[in-house]
């Protein structure tokens, strides 16, 4: 009997299962795989805490979530389509999540009196009709898994292991997807463990012909390629490791070398450990004692010439602010990348928000303005971290970089930047001595980069208040303010150097939702949708600079009707643009639970606004 | 680095002294500019890193680049200065506030690493800039702003923090004695590796004559002791005594029995000076306790960077973003 | 020949020599015998850098202002009336700003050549026309106190260190003021040192006695006391002085005992100065490794029970953020108390500035409200140390008290408050464990405080995200919301606890200044003397509560036409009441040169603005 | 206090225990309740004050009073708290990252003024909580996820460093030995001062087996060595190899003719015990390296207090106010 294939245009799968039951590395398949095919994809990984949880809990469970499409999207799917779930736990986690109707996979051989007790339930869900309105598939992939690899030399333990390349498998049988591709990570990753090459390629085929053989589902999906994609070359990325190819390239357009200083961090450890591999390109990482000597060194490394940078999080950034007054002072370029989490204090480590904006722009002694930035999705990631490289190095700043725990561990397709069109900003390092000054100023308010080793350039800078021209220690009060507005003007005058973000959607409505960082593609999904579907008159503005604010946003302001302000925090941008632009009403909408917004919530916010619900 | 010759005055700069009269910093500032003079190093190369304090005024005053940090994190400045560019003489000025106290982090972790700075640390048992608190060498029971009945505080051994925090190098010296910071500081510069030392110095204002009971001309010939690579532990006005070690204790013999010095040694004799310090019968040590050759951290960061760059070439950030799993469209 | 005696209602004199000359003192002396007087009255020391410079130099130059009246005053004052010149470098930084035709006395003893040279100056200022239109008093001090104390054991050197009381000898006959406080000061301070407390008596007296001897003046001056001064007991009290006082009383009137965890730092140092004085208090002062361990000891004394407190300046401040979200997170009493001073970064370490507000509301990672208030002169920070303290106890909440230089460093006269009319808020520590939660909530959402050594209600409190009531580590996302809710409006619910400020002038009228901090005298002495002398409708309102803001500020903004906001930074409090109040316009006028306003700036803004200029 | 017995059962939490199965820290978890129900202190004079980190968990499953704080900073926040309190039981559980990474100065800090808290520090070698990277005390050259090619920081030897910090009391244990641990403890409970505990601990997850040439049964008779107060310096199987000490070195001998240890003497002998890491040919010491008397902290700033409470008499408010420098008005 064959079996249907049905279209499909878009599609979210979640894989939840225990810590160690490799869902990480099944979502990561899933989602290579499926960018290979051509869809447009977006992933949101969840970790549990931080500790590996006694196996079965509900505290154990780990999640990750890909979305796939054959148009457009720019969220990770608020509601699954298909829930894979390999134990009790997971399923009584994530199953109400799932769609009316929608598909869930559960593994029945950890659904034992003991696997039910750890999860905490009375009864087994798949029974108990917690279940009812789903389709359930209910497979028991410990015995299919073990049958498979019946004479494997391995351990029935580490047969076990091989369960998720089981239902990979079965997902790619049920989405047609092809098993090249990690068929040849398999190969790739177990070289020198054959025996667990061929274990999980067994698994994985197995997986794939069961969908065939044992007719558990009603018929297979298609969901074809994006048709309208842009054209170009494409290939899937993270946040933090687009964060870290961005740090790389923007050095090599300011024709530096990188330095980074740092100390881990989750969501920001990445990071480091991405550019610790990139020893050929001249760059250096130091893993540092603290958070302190992490940007220390950095701005050592800057004084010294290289391009420095440090990467954290919302607890190590609260630790490097007197040292970012250092750096404002002594005007020196530095990246400083701070990938959110959620809080306050060490909050929930492993769980996104957006609250580290009014941190960045304020959370320093004294006036103390440096430029921040935020990236929008895992792509956005790499042009931001460019775009943070050019403005340090241009005007001789700090610069904060602000990106989340979402677009740190979520995935999408890069549309790879044409090499020769990246911006080049070559920095001015000064040699001669005729005429240099340490603390003279260019059109864009810089000071020259003198570097140790260039002869005749001797000076001294440092924390203290500098003198206008000369840079000597200076107490006089004029000069204190002179400084002062200097400082603030030279991260002002960035302005003239961003464009003016543009809307999306109409010019004029009687909505603009404005938003920064990774809420942007639920926005963005919510707004064009409303317009869509139900020709709501909403449009979308996005904010990658947070400060400066470019050039014409009170404009833009003047044409809507309301504005609504949604983020992750309890009021942040809302109150820096209410203050900015008294002349506009700008409404929060915030949600702090750890997760991103839903395209729905922005959606039902929207509604509720417009009729004058909230 | 070419062997460049430079008279004390190249390295001063055209900024005015301003500490109080009779600080001791005065004749560390004028034992530095002899001694850097002398190290071959062209001006253009050397860089002085400092955190705050009355001592970590000193880049101002030297002609070279200086880099006034903030409190306690010279350390970090300067490795990350030196990790960038190996190439410069990078040298750390600092208190026993600002290196011990705010900073003690970075300096133990400097030491660690063996990063190739050249640390000085003017230890006058006091916060100066701040106008007399007692600071973490204080010794206990001394009465300060912020100690009114004495303080409570058991004081650090800077030397057996530095020997204990795995320092390569290792030394003692005192404002009152010029000769004897040059050569201190001399030997630090041809040490590969982290060198700390700790300068004994007068505060005159807020901490007056904390180490006369060894630092005066008299004092110091019957109450230090000047360890050197391979001289004998002797002192006294006429070398007439001298010191050997057996079992981890420290006796007093005659000058001719005296244990030669090896701060080479990988043996904890090094700690074992530092432990006269404690003994009201013995001298203080001045001098080299340690110098021991390790990798150097920013050595060794370079030669990773090298050999990778050697092995995989220059790395193309076209084929870095342009991977083999990237696919075309349209 | 007798000598007038003139009455004056208002008096400025400024004190100003080298570092070494024991201005200070002089000035402190001058102060204390002035309160006693029963003058009202206001100072302004002025340190010049932190380290004591070369004698002789501009930079060496260290001064002291202080204004007497028979009325109630705000400020040290603008403009000297007379100007103590111990030497050419001290003429040459402060004359200009003495008034026109005001006294200058200058020490011939130190305008040689050499100290000429010293302060950088080609010629004699007391002889090349620079004093035209003042009346200069060349005395040589030197000769005059060598001569005076002929004969004194003393060496020649010693002697000269006693010229400092023969100028407060002569200005004591300028302003007929009595001998007696001094020379019991004297007496106490040299009670040990017989010689110098005759050499000072001596040098003191001479001074007074030339004044008759020498007919140098015109004139004698009189300041009569105050006449509507409030009834009760007063004293002379330096704002940092006070803190300690308010801290020491606040942690009495919450029947608690005080715990100060602090590192030493310009110009927040002598609170913990003082403090370490008050072990009969039970006050417990640590003074640690660092601004971290300061805190952190403070929290840790908080979690066993005592009233924590640490003391810092803004560098510091910035160190502390870190550990403060900890102190919100795990909801203990904590008072902060940040001197500020001028930056960025070390900036202008002896100088003042207000730049910390932002950092103090939002100098943290995530959203992690907290009270903060603010003193306004020196005598009202006990005040707010004592409000600090019932806010941190009866809320649970760490409180950021700002504090600045000149508060710190200023004196003024201080009503002692009656001690049975205090507030009294005993802390409530719970010892009951019959419906022990260490996450319940009373009235004020305050959790309870469950001190370790209490049997039966062993807890575990941390960094991590609390479950509602029960404290346990909690990751559930609506749990998250809500804790997040309850920790704003914890704070928000300060607000039912503190009283609408009251506006100082007109209902109703074009202009009403709002202020914070330090600037109250000058704001209060601009606005009262524009409405008295030239009838201008304008009102001053005094915020002592920056978070969370108090209610009816909307209806006061109301009622003015304009609103202007004068801070010593580039914009805090304004852009703070702009986003809180957008229905309104707050203008910012900005100073930050290391000084305070001036009456005068003010009144010359004020102007300005209602005559639409600025 | 009075003497409590307590089960160690009395010292669990109700809260799940949530490490990696196999991890080191289950055992330490153990012999702590074991040790601590023996100490003679209630339950609620028990406080755990932690960092952040694996090893930091522990206060959760600890039925007595605890604190989660922040990382690096147990050390600072527990010097609050025992200061406060010195009739609290305080300990201080933290990780080799925690204590010696980021939390290294107030480390160092606390051992100088020895305050009267007990520091278990979990070296794993690692960092575990954030998965996998080097720490100060990973061996050069370990590859981890942000030393891809081998770490090339030098390691902290931990007992050197808490010596070099003034620790009066410094000893060493290891996982796979309870009983070891749990007598460790009790030493370090009834030693008044601060008390500085290395423990050995293995993360099976990201640094497995970092231990094992010393920490297995087999390993531990031959490989080390457990010092104990007044015990021989023996080791081996059948304890039939002694070390002796001369002039800072070491030699091994027969038991005999073993070195009795004591780790009370002024003498920098606790520093040769700590160099054994540093020599293939000898065992590491396990055990007690340094156990002095000195005054603590806490106890001297309650007897400041109490002494000059008791020579001024109780703090008046009112007078403090009301000085005779005031005057009327009115
Ligand atoms: C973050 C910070 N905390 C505190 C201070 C105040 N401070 C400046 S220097 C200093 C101590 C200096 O002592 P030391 O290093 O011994 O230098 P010395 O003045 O004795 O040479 C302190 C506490 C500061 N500048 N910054
Ligand atoms: C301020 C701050 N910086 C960094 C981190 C991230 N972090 C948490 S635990 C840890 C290291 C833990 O190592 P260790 O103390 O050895 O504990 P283990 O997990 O190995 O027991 C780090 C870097 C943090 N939580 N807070
Ligand atoms: S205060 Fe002390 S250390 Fe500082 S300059 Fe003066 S004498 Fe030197
Ligand atoms: S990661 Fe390592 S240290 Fe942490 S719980 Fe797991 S095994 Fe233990
Ligand atoms: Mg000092
Ligand atoms: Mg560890």
């Amino acid at each position: 009997m064959s079996i249907a294939v049905t279209r499909q245009d878009d599609v979210v799968i979640r894989f939840a299962g225990d810590s160690g039951d490799g869902m990480q590395i099944t979502g990561n398949q899933f989602t290579d795989t499926t960018a290979l095919v051509g869809n447009d994809l977006a992933t949101f990984p969840d970790f549990p805490a931080e500790i590996r949880a006694p196996a079965g809990t509900r505290a154990g469970v780990s999640g990750f979530q890909i979305r796939f499409s054959s148009t457009d999207i720019y969220t990770a799917g608020d509601i699954p389509d298909v829930l894979v779930a390999m134990n009790a736990a997971a399923l009584i986690v994530n199953y109400k999540d799932v769609a009316p109707g929608g598909i869930i996979i559960a593994n029945t051989g950890n659904f034992t009196e003991r696997d039910l007790q750890k999860a905490k339930l009375a009864t087994n869900p798949l029974e108990d009709g917690t279940l009812d309105g789903y389709r359930v598939i209910a497979i028991d992939i410990n015995a299919r898994v073990t049958e498979a690899l019946a004479g494997s030399p391995l351990t029935s333990k580490d047969v076990l292991r091989c369960k998720n390349f089981y239902v990979l498998g079965l997902m790619y049988w049920l989405y047609s997807r092809p098993l090249e591709p990690t068929l040849e990570w398999l190969a790739a990753k177990f070289a020198k463990k054959q025996d667990l090459a061929d274990a999980n390629r067994t698994a994985l085929r197995a997986g794939y012909n069961s969908g065939d053989i044992h007719e558990v589902f009603q018929g297979r999906y298609e969901v074809v390629p994006v048709e309208n994609a842009l054209p170009g070359t494409y290939r899937n990325i993270m946040g933090n490791h687009a964060v870290a190819l961005g740090l790389v390239a923007g050095a090599e357009l300011a024709g530096l070398k990188l330095f980074l200083g740092s100390y881990p961090i989750t969501p920001a450890t990445d990071i480091l450990q991405h550019l610790a591999e990139l020893k050929e390109f001249g760059v250096i990482t130091c893993q540092m004692e603290d958070e302190i000597a992490g940007i220390c060194t950095a701005i050592g490394a800057s004084y010294a010439g290289m391009l420095g940078c440090t990467t954290t999080s919302g607890p190590g950034l609260a630790l490097k602010t007197e040292a970012i007054g250092l750096a404002i002072m002594t005007e020196l370029p530095l990246v400083i990348v701070d990938v959110q989490r959620a809080g306050p204090s060490t909050g929930l480590p492993t769980k996104v928000e957006q609250a580290d904006l009014l941190q960045s722009l304020f959370g320093r002694n004294s006036d103390a303005p440096l430029p921040i930035i935020a990236c929008a999705t895992p792509a956005d990631a790499f042009d931001c971290a460019v775009e943070a490289c050019r403005i340090a190095v241009q005007y001789m700043t700090p610069v904060i970089l602000l990106s989340d725990n979402y677009i740190a561990n979520g995935a999408e397709p890069w549309r790879l930047p044409e090499m020769d069109k990246l911006p080049h900003f070559p920095a001015a390092q000064v040699t001669d001595p005729a005429g240099y000054a340490p603390y003279a100023r260019d059109g864009k308010l810089a000071r020259p980069w003198a570097v140790p080793g260039t002869p005749g350039l001797e000076h001294r800078i440092g924390g203290l208040e500098k003198e206008h021209i000369t840079g000597n220690v200076s107490h006089n009060p004029e000069n204190h303010q002179l400084m002062s507005e200097l400082r603030r003007d030279k991260v002002l005058g960035v302005r003239d150097t961003i464009p003016t973000p543009e809307v999306s959607g109409p010019r004029e409505a009687d909505l603009l939702v404005v938003g920064w960082g990774s809420t942007y593609g639920a926005i963005r999904s919510g707004t064009e949708r409303l317009r869509r579907e139900r020709n709501v008159s909403v449009a979308h503005l996005h904010l990658r600079h947070l400060w400066p604010l470019a050039n014409g946003l009170d404009e833009i302001f003047a044409r809507y009707k309301q504005i609504l302000v949604p983020e992750l925090n309890m009021g942040q941008l809302s109150r820096l643009l209410q203050g900015e632009y008294p002349d506009h009403r700008f409404l929060h909408y915030g949600k702090v639970k750890g997760k991103p917004f839903t395209a729905r919530e922005i959606r039902e916010k929207i509604t509720a606004v417009l009729e004058g619900k909230s | 680095m070419s062997a460049v010759q430079l008279t004390p005055k190249d390295l001063k700069s055209d900024q005015e002294v301003r500490w109080c009269p009779g600080c001791g910093d005065y004749a560390i500032l004028n034992a530095t500019q002899a001694a850097l003079a002398e190290i071959g190093v062209p001006r253009e190369k050397m860089t002085i890193i400092s955190g705050i304090g009355c001592s970590s005024r000193f880049p101002y005053y030297m002609g070279c680049y200086g880099f006034h940090g903030i409190h306690g994190r010279a350390a970090a400045i300067a490795t990350g200065t030196k990790t960038a560019n190996p190439d410069l003489s990078v040298w750390v000025v600092t208190g026993d506030g600002d290196a011990m106290s705010i900073g003690g982090n970075h300096l133990i972790h400097t030491m660690r690493r063996n990063v190739d700075l050249k640390i000085l640390m003017f230890n006058n048992q006091i916060y100066g800039l701040t106008k007399g608190q007692y600071s973490p060498t204080s010794p206990a029971g001394l009465k300060t702003k912020t100690s009114p009945f004495g303080s409570v505080d058991l004081p650090f051994n800077p030397i057996n923090l530095a020997l204990g925090s795995g320092a390569t190098f290792v030394a003692r010296t005192v404002d009152t004695n010029p000769k004897h910071i040059k050569s201190t500081l001399l030997a630090a510069a041809a040490h590969k590796g982290v060198a700390f030392v700790e300068i004994w110095q007068n505060c005159v204002i807020f901490n007056d004559g904390a180490w006369k009971d060894w630092s005066t001309k008299d004092a110091r010939a019957e109450r230090t002791i000047d360890l050197q690579p391979g001289q004998p532990l002797v002192y006294g006005k006429d070398n007439e005594k001298g010191l050997r070690i057996s079992g981890g204790e420290v006796e007093v013999v005659a000058a001719a029995d005296a244990d030669v010095w090896d701060p080479t040694t990988a043996a904890p004799l090094a700690y074992v000076m530092a432990y006269l310090d404690e003994r009201e019968d013995l001298p203080h040590a001045l001098g080299i306790f340690r110098q021991h050759d390790k990798p150097t951290y920013d050595a060794a960061v370079k030669e990773q960077v090298d050999a990778l760059t050697a092995k995989k070439g220059k790395g193309d950030l076209k084929k870095l973003i342009y991977t083999k799993d990237a696919w075309q469209v349209g």
